[in-house]
């Protein structure tokens, strides 16, 4: 079986976009350990339908990037079977609302087998999902399903929200020994480019970053909505509103640290997502927010997501998704209590 | 690695069963039921034979012609920025009308997200396909209009939909009478790649289970994205049905007679209650899988080649010419009906009207609930914010 | 076709359990509409493993009480396929954990037919989930799936918590002609008995409802927590404090009017549901009073479930789920605010 | 409602399937292979026929005995109240014994939750099996030490996992090397029930497109809890195979000579690369699904009253006695371990010391998250706050 591959990607420094630094982190991944694997639906030839495993086939072989049948649930079974032999499967779901046929496989198997087997089995797999909204795409490929996941002990839930991250974050997921949900921002893989230098050390995967420092107010944004918060921050900074972003990064487990440090000092959050507002991640973040700092909050915490509908047709998807004004008008709301 | 080695114990088990029937055929094999070669040579099959009016082939020929130009239209359409991405039939065009003729009105169909010529059959305004991938609306069409069920995209799901929906018309006493105007059946499209879904084969395993009338109508197109048929299945598709319970049989998708009559019988099979039929529609995607996939990354275009000899709507051609069914003034009028239909979708896209955005608060329930309510009225109170300042 | 039964329930009152009150309201939605089905495993002869069923097949034939194979999407599935052609096909899911294989079907068909159609094609499925634990269960038999549904728009979720709700919510949910996941606390079905008299009126279904009235503070709980709370409730009026007890009834929708109404009264609530706390009901709960009451709480909404661990080994599930001490230890907490 | 009529369309498509193979003949039918009668005779199979020593002979019987006095046992304890709930095995004996004696070391078993009798092959101790149906853990053994995996109880989830596994096996080059020390297999476990699951499907297509070298042993015991066989399959199991391109086998699951030389086969054709089997245990299950389950409301006692002069020890004693292959002194050896093992297993399930609360926090994830230490820490102090008051 093919397992050497030449690639020159060391010490260099470069311009990349997300779905660079996910390709260039898989492949470094896969240089540093035989036993890590791709599967999923076309990420052979093709590269995956966004390119993400452009190149990998090809110079690690068949049968370390495999092109599986149609059916998600066996592709992550089979990832099951594959880890228990000592592999770390890293399965590719097309499109996020593509996961649900594997979700049984997923929260009854991948989720607690470590767990039934009193940590004899371990189950390090992670399943990549391009998710989140704003791609003019038909039904089924612009969902967010992170709660989902993120309810299910056993599974942990991360998303990157940039090309460096992505280089980091996959990495580190795929050197991690419990299952890992991971979370692109399919809208940003060629969104933006970002210098990579990878001579630093990247933070832990679990932690959540402050990406703009502020004091009147906290933004919490993951994947996609981070630069919608970005742009919400600096906006209301033109209105003399100093807003700090934090990327959470980490859903499940939340990273709460500087979360609630971060609204004990400014006393208001708001939570960006582009999923159902109604059980998404900001309730959650509300429901602790206003555990450990009540006394701390001058007004509840406010959630900005997309609306309990189903996802609506493309042509006012963006109406449907959190968007610069919405986040302003919440920001807003917030400073009226 | 996963070449099988010569072994003594193989004998006890039989011979293997891939090597028997062998990996996909590129001509479909001997199995393969075809009325009208790829020259346009009429041939005979024993079971499946049917005799065919001018004025049927004529129809097939135009129903080809016109969903032929459906699909280019579409396809510049969406170069042109007026769809968000389309799904093309090019080359399954005699699959499609084939089986879409051989429906009566009373049947049902459930289509994937690639049945335009079907729902041509079905009587649905071209536009309605066009406005879904534009991004209006997830199908803009009624279902008991026409009996041909939306648009389906998680692969493999409407199967299911379509086994429960026979089990229905068994209930209704619709099944069975012998009554021809009253007996029903269900169709339901998949490709070779859905093939592999659990649900697919769940659908499989009610509907014999229960004897219900339905057509699984499998467009093996050879590839599921960038998947060749291989990977899905290492033996001819059709031959799943067998291990259920049920018949399968292979036919020439390319042959619309062929196809019109393999579904005919399959569906009348049904109707009579005799159960559950998996044809396997045996052609190929001349296209991209959608106008955003990239074939050269995968596929060799010597195969595309080889294929474009056995296009569908030639083979019909060369037949009604040299039967002289058609004369040069029937082709022109085809002709100029297709540049009618493709000026009246060209307009009638980017005349499509793009909905509000209050729709996606709409029809989330039967009724709208309190807290859909709160969330519809301040999203309008948000917007009309802007009203004064934008 | 059997379409016909004869059964004197009318007019009657009788003591039930919530199985029976299940039971005779399946049968009263059959009778009075012959377009009701049942489909499910083991529910024909058996009567389902729980007897929910018990007598239907036999009363309304075959056709009417469907026996299916094993593999709940395609049960889900061609339940779907039945609604389409007019039917109200009443699904029975075995058990909770085992709801997953159709989660797919649920999610992306059951819940959005009725949106993508426009409104053209009603889905007015129930799906039955005995859910919760406390029966001493092997693995996968005792879990609380409903923030898996609840998020998910399109889709409606309710849970009863006695005999009577039992009799009226199944009938209310059949008739009701969008999806419901119906929840029913299997560890209740033959544990109390309760007077059914036909000849009230019921609520509607999608109301929450007071079911012990108090001052100081509101006490949240569904489906097999009911007792639990009204227990609290009571041993915390032996300690002076006047505890209201809310019976949610319906999770999606929520119907916050009456719990709003309460905790502006009160000024503290506690939420109480076996589910894992991280992402469940609470938190919803938690953050929508919080918005709302911002001005009115004492303290944080609390929230006291299942931990964030898979359901453990049924030894020691009664460690895992809420019980008396938990609510009242929770209860006490918020007074310390 | 859903008796085939006849019709002339039939003959299209083939003769009726269902009609040609039958519903499962209560007898296995003609395809049944067998080496052993009921009647304890041994007869000669012209594929799978295998020379069995008397101490080979003497170990199955043996085998058998002890799992069935497990089977029994464990259902008086649950009786007792001393286990939540057992699944039985009972009638089921031969089946396990005989694949789970074919099976090497170095080969990986993944069970369902009945697989008592395999799980004794390789090597585990009854009590880890009665602990979990006690409810004091999941599984308490270790996979890799026994290559056998835990109970699974989401029906046929496993079978994609053995496949996954058998995947593994392939890359790690353990697969048609030759070395018969090297050269290793996967079995997967499944009922009847079980084979209507998506995922199963998916398994057999997964197999089948990887050619991974795994055996999927199904034991059909003719229901799955008050669902007769027919609901699943209208045809014998092992044909679904076929459908997938590779070999399906119906063994005598009552017959353990059968049951090994069957599985022994497919195992080897698996570990030398050829792919997957599909083996149909054709057996019934004795008792009740589990000790919750009551059978007289769904099944009739005539047919387990047939099935018992099918027992799968008792043709085996006949036959090691009519050989004078065992004495008394034999098989009263055997009883006494037997009796023995009742003592040791209800001794000691009752001293199984149950587990902490704090036990469930453990090995959520692979090391304690901030998240769970809080809340494990915070349930402690709340756990202590009591230990003064009680
Ligand atoms: C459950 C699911 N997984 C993945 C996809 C993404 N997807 C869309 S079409 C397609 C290929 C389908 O191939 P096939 O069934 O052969 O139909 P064809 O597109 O060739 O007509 C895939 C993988 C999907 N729509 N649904
Ligand atoms: C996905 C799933 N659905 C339902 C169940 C409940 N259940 C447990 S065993 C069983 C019957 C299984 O029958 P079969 O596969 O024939 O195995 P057997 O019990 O006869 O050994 C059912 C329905 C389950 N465990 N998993
Ligand atoms: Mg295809
Ligand atoms: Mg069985």
């Amino acid at each position: 079986m093919a397992t050497t591959a030449t690639t020159q990607t060391q010490g260099q420094t470069q311009k990349i976009t997300l779905a660079k630094g996910l390709n260039l982190g898989l492949r470094k991944a896969m240089e540093d350990d035989p036993k890590v694997l791709l599967m999923g639906e076309d990420v052979g030839k093709l590269g995956g339908v966004f390119r993400i495993t452009d190149g990998l086939q090809k110079d690690f072989g068949e049968d370390r990037v495999i092109d599986s049948p149609l059916a998600e649930s066996g592709i992550v079974g089979t990832a099951v079977g594959m880890a228990m032999r000592g592999y770390r499967p890293v399965v590719e779901i097309q499109f996020d609302g593509f996961v649900y046929p594997a979700y049984d496989q997923i929260v009854c198997q991948v989720a607690k087998i470590h767990y039934r087997s009193k940590g004899r089995v371990p189950m390090p797999i992670v399943i990549r999902i391009p998710f989140g909204g704003g791609i003019g795409a038909v039904e089924h490929h612009s969902e967010s399903p992170e709660a989902q996941f993120a309810h299910t002990p056993g599974l942990k839930v991360v998303a990157c929200s940039n090309p460096v991250d992505g280089y980091w974050m996959i990495q580190q997921a795929i050197a991690c020994d419990d299952p890992v949900i991971f979370l692109e921002p399919k809208r940003q893989y060629h969104a933006d480019k970002a210098e990579l230098d990878e001579s630093t050390t990247p933070e832990p995967l679990f932690t959540s970053r402050i990406v703009r420092p502020g004091t009147d107010l906290t933004l919490l944004a993951y994947g996609p909505t981070v630069k919608t918060a970005m742009r919400a921050a600096e906006a209301a900074a033109g209105e003399g509103r100093s807003v700090e972003v934090i990327d959470l990064r980490t859903l499940s487990p939340l990273d709460m640290g500087p979360v609630l440090d971060s609204v004990r000092r400014t006393g208001r959050a708001v939570v960006v997502h582009e999923a159902h507002v109604n059980l998404g991640l900001g309730s959650e973040l509300s429901a602790r927010i206003t555990e450990e700092c009540f006394y701390s909050l001058e007004a509840p915490v406010l959630r900005v997501g997309g609306f309990d509908t189903p996802y609506p047709a493309s042509r006012i998807e963006e109406d449907f998704l959190p968007d610069l004004d919405r986040v302003l008008d919440a920001v807003d709301r917030s400073f009226e209590f | 690695m996963n070449a099988p080695p010569d072994s003594p114990d193989r004998t006890a088990f039989g011979p293997d069963l891939a090597e028997v029937f062998g990996p996909g055929h590129s001509d479909g094999g001997p199995e393969l039921v075809q009325l009208l070669t790829p020259e346009g040579e009429r041939v005979h099959h024993p079971e499946f034979d049917l005799d065919f009016s001018a004025e049927q082939l004529r129809g097939f020929y135009r129903d080809m012609v016109l969903v032929r130009r459906l699909d280019v239209e579409a396809t510049a359409l969406q170069r042109h920025g007026e769809l968000g991405i389309w799904a093309q039939l090019l080359g399954q065009e005699a699959a499609q009308i084939g089986c879409g003729r051989a429906v009566r009105p009373q049947d049902f169909v459930f289509p994937t997200y690639r049945e335009h010529g079907v729902a041509w059959c079905r009587g649905l305004d071209p536009l309605k396909m066009l406005g879904l991938f534009r991004g209006c609306d997830h199908g803009d069409w009624d279902p008991a209009e026409h009996n041909f069920g939306l648009y389906t995209i998680v692969i493999g799901a409407q199967t299911l939909h379509a086994t429960g929906y026979a089990m229905g018309m068994q209930r209704d006493g619709v099944v069975g009478t012998g009554d021809p105007d009253r007996d029903a059946a269900v169709v339901a499209h998949f490709g070779d790649g859905a093939s592999s879904q659990g649900d697919v084969n769940e659908a499989f395993i009610f509907a014999a289970s229960y004897n219900a009338p339905v057509v699984f109508f499998c467009q093996n197109n050879q590839w599921a994205i960038s998947e060749p048929i291989e990977r899905q299945s290492r033996i001819p598709l059709y031959q799943r049905a067998l291990g259920f319970g049920f018949p399968g049989v292979r036919v020439d998708g390319n042959d619309v007679l062929a196809t019109y009559a393999v579904t005919q019988a399959a569906l009348q099979r049904a109707r009579d209650g005799q159960g559950p039929t998996f044809v396997e529609a045996y052609t190929y995607r001349m296209g991209a899988h959608t106008t955003t996939d990239d074939p050269t990354r995968y596929r060799l275009s010597d195969d595309v080649e080889s294929w474009k000899l056995k296009d569908p709507i030639a083979r019909v051609e060369v037949y009604l010419r040299r039967n002289g069914l058609v004369d040069d003034a029937f082709l022109a009028e085809v002709a100029a009906e297709a540049d009618e239909l493709g000026h009246t979708l060209r307009e009638g896209c980017k005349a499509l009207p793009d909905p509000k955005p209050s729709a996606m608060f709409a029809h989330v329930y039967a009724e709208e609930t309190d807290e859909l309510r709160v969330q519809r009225e301040g999203n309008e109170a948000y917007l009309a914010s802007f009203e004064g300042s934008h």
